[in-house]
């Protein structure tokens, strides 16, 4: 009788250290993620790196909710979005961590679909997860699932991108429509709820970062547009390179129903958040090259130059403008607070 | 039907060489009443694009920012009531009373949910027998009539924890009050398309009749602003006041008898205070007696806190026209949607805050 | 101060609840507002509430109307000095 | 007067990946930790690790409640728990990453206090925090704030160390006094409320580690018995290697504090969490040396030998015994479930 | 003063041998009627150093192993009610019901709190005045005084939304019960140290007058429980029944009248049923009727699924001393304390448990 | 059944409540159930009530009496057959 108690939701004793958290981890997350270091069971997996002598790192919790929405789920936002980040460094990503928080009471299937998820997410980026850590915390003090991943690769040598190398005269580029994460996960929201066949577009992106990077060497950086959008990412570029940036509005490829939602709900498209999407800087002279090998890797078909890296005017701070259709401009910000749906 | 010929750039190019051409070396002050208008200016960029001599002014129709202080801090009030949810439109959620917002209310464990219609507050109304669950009203008159129809709803769904706090306003009086100000010179206005799909032209015949000034209803595509822009330009340079419709597709002359008919059953024209404007008679909405069950100013007796008026803050001003956002000292300084000082700078539709972000 | 978007009635039931279709998403709407609204018309939706039945002739005409203003505008830049021309 | 209610407390605003998130990383988490990889704002921190072609990866999440206790706080634990764990493959431990889940209306003082916690546990560690990412939920979707941990190093040559290394005749050390964390969070809990002079263990050991290894470098694993204790780890140790272990009771040290607490409440005091303490295997003949190394090292002057491996008999399960003063003997099993008190 | 001569090993290993020495080629059966005796017995590692023919079987005192299925559905069924705050000793959470336990209900949302004490449940109580607060009453004569006492306090702090689940039972009967079972033969019994510090040692007399069966109370730590045994086998095997006090320091012959007296003004005596052992009369407490505002079983009418007793557990059979767990087919099979199938397997109290975790 | 442990009233006031100190860890108690245990006192903890005062003298004498059984050990050890001592 208590067998289907345990077993099919999540219970404060699974995150215990105890006989329950052994075969959560046995049963759940090793059964799926399996790699030779995980499987050591010790309490840091120890695995190679071709000695390159320079590793990048990122790490990224994850806490949408709801954890399951169109287009995915968290495990493979999890799985994605730490290996785009390791992957912008151009480093050949290779190893995860991955640690959960689970509240007690989730359903013991929906945890095995997501790490299934995760699993099959690492497969197709190619990296292995080597160590985990599972917490279970009381009823109301996470929603659902939580998941942090954090990342580990190798750049090789003569790669330093950073967001610092953008000079006057490069090109941006955008690897596929906008906005259609941020849409997906809105679309589920209570209050705000609509249907539609947005999906997220979560996905792994190394590969097409290191198609990118062969086809354009000299590319400056690679960012994803995740929260904040794309707002976001070209103020940091333009911040951290002390330059200002145009990005033609018209160029921006856009879904139309994102476009829908995002006027129903008062919000701008550039400041939705992407999970698979990568924003690239690159030499004008290899922007074209740039844009190809984009387009013929996976997730790139809808790529795009989407504007370019201006100077900065004497005495103007860094700052991206938008140029309409009809030849206006208007400044591109940051997010300020949290993203609000407006309606009177 | 394909509306995507509103947003054709060719067709705005044309329209904005148009307005060239039409203001010429003239000084013209447009204003546009709507918040979505300045929205819209902004996001389009036409501000950095319009003939120098051609000045749009922002108008009073930002809900949030013309809401008075003491009602702001009313609302808050609201939200401190034990085990209440709060219902309310995302605009309202940053905007600072005298000493804390919904959204810190909020963070601090209140209650309080976004909807995207005042529906939305009835199905939570449901859910959570319960407890009170009351929705914030703001907006003018394209938002009153689906308050009204939720109450109505509500009373059809016997939904007797539901009830509205309502601070709704109309926009002619407030219309009046800007074209009797002695400090602004508005030489026609840009009206609001969604108010006057409700209303109808009508309300708005005084501004001829009375102060002999134009103005053209307009949509809210680029090609509709242009196009109630040049209407607008072309009245005045011609000097034959009148009121015109540039947006005949979502407004016909006689509005929505419908709505206006739900409205005049739930709520009775009263006297409010309008940030910026003062005390206006018979500039507000207050629900009828017959639906005070619904009422969440007479059914809950709250302490509200002293109103405290932000300091500096020339929201008053911006709201009539009598300077722009920029003329403001604590603009972009002290003054930012991130640390805004008045609800112009924290609402997205105030004027503070559109010239802000967009600022070309 | 009101935004507003236009949606295509897919569905509507005697309950004046509707479907709306904008540009590819869907949301239950509310014609009470608009109760004469029927599956195939365009509405005007603000905050759940259809407000009004788009009037597709209208749009047309003022397309027209704004066409002609352009043709103006390009008969206009045969002109000499345009800031003359009216 | 927004200013306070912006920067008092955590709003969602501070996660949403625009200008606040921006502020409160650039005035909480840059200011406090500020190594250079950090510093450069890229999503990925890009460092440098001498060539072994072996790294050590390891996680944690932190979801402790209070997040102020005696003896510490979250974040010494946090940055202590994945110190330990990656140093317990005998990895140098060089970079951690950093992942915060706040709950909106978190007090911004605390947060500060925490970050600065963590900032001088890993200066005294000697790792830098070169990555890291902050979400914040709603009221309710957290418990104040969980902060995650990865960090990575490099395993010297030769060093191979595993829980499936122990062998009969094995010494079984420990570094000091347990229970002492698991007590002082359980003395601040509603409902079991008691006070005592018990203080929180946390503390980086990888110090103690490296010296430990130097001194018997044949040691076959260490760990750190966290949730689960002593008991789990054992456990973990004979099923590894498919030994049977035996601890002396008496030769375990505990303060009387945390033993007076243990009976009060029913526990165990070898199933209760420790964040400070290592266990260790050594090949008998190096057990001396290990235990003057642990002893003369920071945090290890409590350090004992407190029991050795056995083989295992035939047909018998890995299984650990405790061996009382007495003579008898009983099985020490990984805790069940949580640890829950028992009163009747 | 210190204690810790009571867990001298010198000392405990001198009594070993005397056990040893006494015992010689004997077979005495001695059961510890006491949950607390069970563990301690188990921790400190004692069956595996006694002499052969000393059995020590475990008896009745963990108090949720002989409370019926049905208290403890019921108990499941309170934790239902909306708004209820269920408050429990540890012990409790985790034993299965019929279908679901206390953990598995906390899991799925409701609000079960663990307390150390009945005092805790009164100030949640107080601290939430608009919800019900429910104590889960389980335990024996050391236990009762303790609720009995909080049932006044609540009555004096005017905590009426307090209220007590009442599942107390009486040592006694129960040993009666045992005693006339003609499938176990005890030969003597190591009595519950904490119960005779409320009751004395007048009621288990009758263990001598009726059955002429010897009995030694006994404490906890190591020596006192060595020393029990010690005293026991001496009796048994001079054959001179008798009931002896083997903790002096904390029981005395009249027990402790003061908590007597609070158990009688607020409890009557009630028949109840032992899992295991079935009805048996007066063996239960019972909430007085002038207390009932404080009785959680008259105050809320709730829903209690129908019983299914766990199949194949012999539970039953290992509270009398008819098996010792091992003797269970299930035992170490399919019950474990991760995967038990009866409460004695999951209560840290329970026989099935003690004996697994410590098997030796 | 009943956990119970020994500990030191450090503190009382006239209402019953008592401050207890069990080797160190400090705890409010009740002495409704001992209201005549003193500052100084041992008493025996049970879910948050005194349920008895330790007595100082017995435990002294139980040593003892222990201490004596123990001897008897020791002397039992010098005869060849310890199971024929008695
Ligand atoms: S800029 Fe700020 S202070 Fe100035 S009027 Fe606008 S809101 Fe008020
Ligand atoms: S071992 Fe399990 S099934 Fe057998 S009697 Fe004990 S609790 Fe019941
Ligand atoms: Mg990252
Ligand atoms: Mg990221
Ligand atoms: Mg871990
Ligand atoms: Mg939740
Ligand atoms: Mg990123
Ligand atoms: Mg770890
Ligand atoms: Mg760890
Ligand atoms: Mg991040
Ligand atoms: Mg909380
Ligand atoms: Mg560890």
């Amino acid at each position: 009788m208590s067998h289907s108690v345990t077993d099919s939701t999540v219970l404060l004793g699974h995150g215990s250290g105890g006989q329950m958290m052994k075969r959560i981890i046995d049963e759940v997350f090793l059964d799926a993620f399996g790699s030779p270091e995980l499987l050591e069971g010790n309490d840091a997996g120890v695995a190679t790196l071709p000695a390159s002598g320079r590793i990048a790192m990122s790490t990224d919790s994850f806490v949408v909710s709801p954890q399951f929405f169109p287009g995915g789920n968290i495990g493979r936002l999890a799985v994605c979005g730490t290996v785009n980040d390791v992957a912008t460094s151009g480093a050949n990503v290779r190893y995860l961590s991955c640690g959960f928080i689970l509240e007690e009471g989730y359903p013991m299937d929906k945890l095995h679909q997501i790490v299934q998820t995760m699993a099959e997410t690492a497969h197709e980026a190619g990296v292995s997860i080597i160590t985990g850590d599972t917490k279970v915390v009381e009823r109301g003090g996470a929603d659902g699932v939580y998941i942090n991943t954090a990342g580990v690769g190798e750049v090789p040598a003569g790669v330093a991108l950073s967001g610092a190398n953008c000079r006057p005269g490069d090109v941006i580029l955008v690897s596929g429509t906008l906005g259609d994460h941020g849409i997906a996960i809105m679309s589920q929201r209570e209050g705000l709820a609509f249907s539609s066949t947005i999906e997220s577009d979560a996905a792994p992106l190394n590969h097409l970062i290191a198609d990118v990077l062969s086809a354009a060497p000299d590319t400056r950086c690679f960012r994803d547009p995740t929260r904040g959008g794309l707002a976001s990412t070209l103020n940091e570029f333009a911040q951290a390179s002390g330059v200002a940036m145009e990005v033609d509005e018209d160029a921006v490829p856009v879904r139309p129903g994102v476009q829908a939602a995002c006027e129903m709900l008062g919000y701008d498209v550039l400041q939705v958040a992407n999970e698979g999407k990568m924003v690239a800087v690159v030499p004008a002279e290899q922007a074209d090259a740039a844009l190809s090998a984009m387009r013929a890797a996976r997730y790139g078909e809808n790529a795009a130059i989407i504007g370019r890296v201006l100077p900065l005017e004497s005495g103007a701070r860094p700052a991206v403008r938008v140029r309409t259709g009809w030849g206006s401009t208007r400044i591109l910000d940051m997010l300020v607070g949290e993203q609000l749906p407006r309606i009177c | 039907m394909d509306f995507s010929a509103f947003r054709d750039p060719k067709l705005a190019r044309e329209l904005i060489e148009r307005i060239h051409e039409l203001v010429g070396d003239r000084t013209i002050n447009l204003m546009e009443v709507c918040g979505t208008h300045t929205v819209s200016i902004g996001r389009y960029g036409f501000r950095s694009i319009m003939p120098a001599g051609l000045k749009l002014l922002s108008g009073p129709g930002c809900p949030v920012c013309v809401t008075a202080n003491r009602d702001i801090d009313h609302a808050i009030a609201l939200a401190n009531i034990d085990g209440a949810i709060i219902t309310t439109f995302g605009d309202m959620m940053r905007v600072p009373g005298s000493s804390t917002s919904l959204a810190a209310q909020k963070a601090a464990g209140r209650d309080i949910r976004i909807v995207y219609s005042p529906l939305d507050a009835l199905d939570i109304a449901e859910q959570n027998p319960d407890r009170p669950v009351i929705f914030m009203g703001v907006g003018f008159e394209t938002t009153t009539p689906t308050i009204a129809a939720a109450i109505l709803e509500a009373e059809a769904r016997g939904l007797l924890n539901f009830s509205v706090y309502c601070a709704h306003k109309t926009t002619p009086p407030a219309l009046r009050a800007i074209a009797n100000d002695p400090e602004t010179t508005i030489d026609g206005f840009i009206l609001p398309g969604h108010v006057a799909t409700i209303t109808g032209l009508a309300p708005f015949s005084f501004l001829v009749d009375e102060f002999n000034t134009p103005g053209v209803v307009t949509g809210f595509e680029p090609v509709d602003i242009l196009q109630g822009i040049c209407m607008l330009v072309q009245i005045v340079v011609e000097d034959r006041p009148a009121i015109d419709n540039a947006y005949r597709r979502g407004v016909n002359a006689d509005g929505n008898p419908v709505a206006r008919q739900l409205v005049e059953q739930v709520f009775e024209p009263c006297d409010t205070t309008w940030r910026g404007l003062g005390p206006i008679a018979a500039s507000g909405l207050a629900i009828r007696p017959e639906f005070s069950r619904f009422d969440a100013r007479t059914r809950f007796d709250v302490p509200v806190e002293a109103t405290v008026e932000p300091r500096g803050c020339r929201c008053g001003d911006v709201l009539r026209g009598a300077i722009t956002p920029s003329d403001c000292p604590l603009f972009g300084r002290t003054c930012t949607p991130e640390h805004p000082v008045g609800p112009c700078m924290v609402s997205s539709e105030g004027s503070c805050a559109a010239y802000y972000r967009y600022r070309n | 101060m009101c935004l507003a978007v236009p949606g295509k009635v897919v569905k509507r039931d005697d309950d004046l609840k509707a479907t709306v279709d904008m540009m590819g998403i869907e949301r239950p709407v509310s014609l009470r507002l608009v109760p004469t609204a029927q599956v195939g018309d365009y509405i005007l939706v603000h905050a759940g509430f259809g407000i009004q039945i788009v009037d597709e002739q209208e749009a047309q005409e003022t397309l027209e109307l704004v066409n002609a203003m352009s043709e103006l505008v390009e008969e206009d830049q045969l002109a000499t000095n345009p800031a003359e021309a009216y």
